[in-house]
């Protein structure tokens, strides 16, 4: 398109106009944008604010990766997809809403479950990931396929009034790993459906995520180029914690890489090298599907 | 000595659903955040303190605050409680 | 409906479970939600998140004022219409995607230009208004209306990489001429066509005006039912300040209501009595559509 | 004295486009808010004062907060400035 070749088309400056006129995107920025793929790890409460505002911004590719259908239960907070939708594939629903708000957009359906055996082919297709998933099994294989194929990872959590978000494996920053080197007992893991959620916390997180995604891809425009102003990613190496009930936001500093990271170490140190050798589902001791028998308190 | 600790994420579950605390600490004794974590086990745990603590240690997918900077950057088990200090304890989500 | 009279149907229990299992809703609280009413004031960059949220947490009825139609540059932030809707009536196009989501909830399209002919009636006729608009002409218009028809009114704002949110008029809390008596200088005044602004901020402050009205519906529960668990909003007499560049979260104490404000002091005192009164375009310096002239520096 | 200035909502765009500035105040003078206002003036405007001020007020439309309250909850011009003390004009956005 004529954005990878130095310059906007009429269309683009009147659709991105609003956005173009502030001196951290500028013409260059709207141009990296266009060039830039974001792969959407969840089509839930996270992934459908975290897609259609990146696609909305005009992020050139979205992949959307998502192996469950559309239930009535998920649309108190999966705005994106619809009753006609229901019984649907997640990921095809998704990506027809981003189709229909911006059809510049180049969107990527991958209605398959991801695993060890998929993970790095898909990541490595994209320059950034965002995890939007419900489970610990799936975080970590994220996490260390991003890793392994030198991905940033922009993070996104919800559960009941609650949300988080960080940017794991940016530059020096640490991994999920480097914070959670063990995995928690499955019987203190609740997810969505057992816990419940607000629809507009993941909402907020996945929101962020796509604000969070948009400026770590405009850190990469060149800094000769024209009055760019600098901007990039806030959460490298921080956590925003926060909390609907209260409406108290908190941002905290997190430990750096850790030299002995399982994953994120250098190749002489690290235990991970492939991430078709771990079981994730043992390492958690459930996997992203298995039913909750715990005591499911935390 | 006045510190004040915060549950979220769901590890408030384990103290009453209450996640904000004040607690009045000894101030002629030095605290390290060992210490309080026995104090808090001893004085405040409302449930089963296996779901807290594992042996000396906060359990696996528990984050652990001093004053919003994450406790392996000032000393872990070993950090010195000072006055009005702010200790979190946040639960990991992983539901989206 | 079966809500309206004490119970909920097997189709919302299932839809809103996931809502329902906290204790801050409940079957009780998913009731108050039916049972109630919501006006958005704009269709644009805070109104699309804003009802699409509500909507998708059951409130019953959810008006949209807007008479604007969607044109290219609004899509990129204005996650809720869509290319095919180009030239359509905002409010027709967000009502038809508040449906598509969710046809449980009643949706009025008012696509009439807001003025002191009609406001009184229009904020009358719901529970609660959201102020989405996009000009100070427009924001005392609609704070006036909502103080003299006794109505909370939940604001956001947005411009570049900023957003602003606060609750007026809610019980003893100030009102927005409480903080502002005097209007600023037209000069001094940008909007998102001028200034420009990055769509995902006004995307976190619709979200989070959907989530302030929701608590604030579910303070209306009434304390003796069930085990509900207590909730309200955060934001009356406080002020959320958001900067997007630094991901920096601030809140800020307000003033109380001002016993000499003109609109919402005593009616022995006020000396606002009927918005047909006032020439909102003339005290602002300006009207919701005049071309900014001036010097838009601030 | 050390005072902290920020300004947001676009009346950043009257001090070079910094938000974050950290100033020095002679300690043994008293600073009240109005001092102050004219310092900022004297000082720090780097475009026409009539844009920042009206009078001796900040013009309409700025919101002054002191330690995060609103100025008039502190005595808005004679608030006496503490060191340390922050002081934040934000400019009310209307966008939407
Ligand atoms: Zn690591
Ligand atoms: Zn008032």
């Amino acid at each position: 398109t004529a954005a990878r070749h130095g310059h906007l088309t009429k269309d683009e400056v009147s659709r991105y106009s609003r956005q173009l006129i502030l001196p951290q995107v500028g013409v260059e920025g709207q141009k990296q944008l266009a060039n830039s793929s974001v792969l959407i790890l969840g089509a839930g409460g996270l992934g459908c604010p975290a897609a259609i505002y990146l696609a909305a911004a005009g992020v050139g590719h979205v992949g959307v990766v998502d192996y469950d259908v559309v239930e009535v239960s998920n649309l108190h907070r999966q705005i994106m997809h619809r009753e006609a939708s229901v019984g649907v594939s997640k990921a095809a629903s998704l990506a027809q809403a981003v189709r229909s708000l911006n059809s510049r957009v180049r969107v990527t359906v991958h209605d398959v479950q991801l695993d060890g055996s998929n993970a790095m082919d898909m990541v490595s297709g994209y320059d950034v990931a965002l995890d939007c998933s419900d489970n610990p099994a799936t975080r970590y294989l994220i996490n260390d396929a991003c890793v392994l194929a030198g991905r940033p990872l922009i993070s996104g959590s919800a559960l009941r009034w609650e949300g988080q978000l960080t940017v794991y494996n940016y530059r020096d920053g640490p991994c999920y790993r480097c914070l959670y080197p063990t995995p928690p007992n499955p019987q203190f893991v609740t997810n969505c459906s057992d816990g419940g959620v607000i629809g507009a916390v993941p909402g907020l997180i996945g929101t962020l995520q796509a604000m969070e995604t948009i400026k770590l891809l405009l850190a990469e425009v060149k800094p000769d180029t024209s009055n760019h102003c600098r901007i990039g990613p806030s959460f490298s190496g921080r956590l925003l914690v926060f909390d609907g009930e209260s409406a108290m936001f908190r941002t905290v500093s997190l430990r750096p890489k850790q030299l002995d990271c399982a994953v994120c170490a250098s190749p002489q140190t690290r235990t991970i090298n492939r991430v078709q050798d771990v079981d994730y589902a043992l390492f958690c001791g459930r996997g992203p599907h298995d039913k909750d028998e715990g005591l499911r308190i935390l | 000595m006045e510190v004040s600790l915060n549950f979220s994420g769901g590890a408030e579950l384990l103290f009453g659903k209450i996640k904000q605390h004040t607690i009045s600490l000894p101030a002629e004794e030095t605290w390290s955040m060992k210490k309080l974590l026995n104090w808090i086990k001893d004085n405040l745990l409302k449930e089963r303190p296996e779901l807290f603590l594992q042996g000396d240690m906060v359990r696996p997918g528990i984050l652990v605050l001093v004053n919003n900077a994450d406790w392996e950057l000032v000393g872990q088990l070993d950090y010195l409680l000072q006055n009005k200090d702010e200790i979190v304890f946040i639960s990991t989500l992983h539901g989206g």
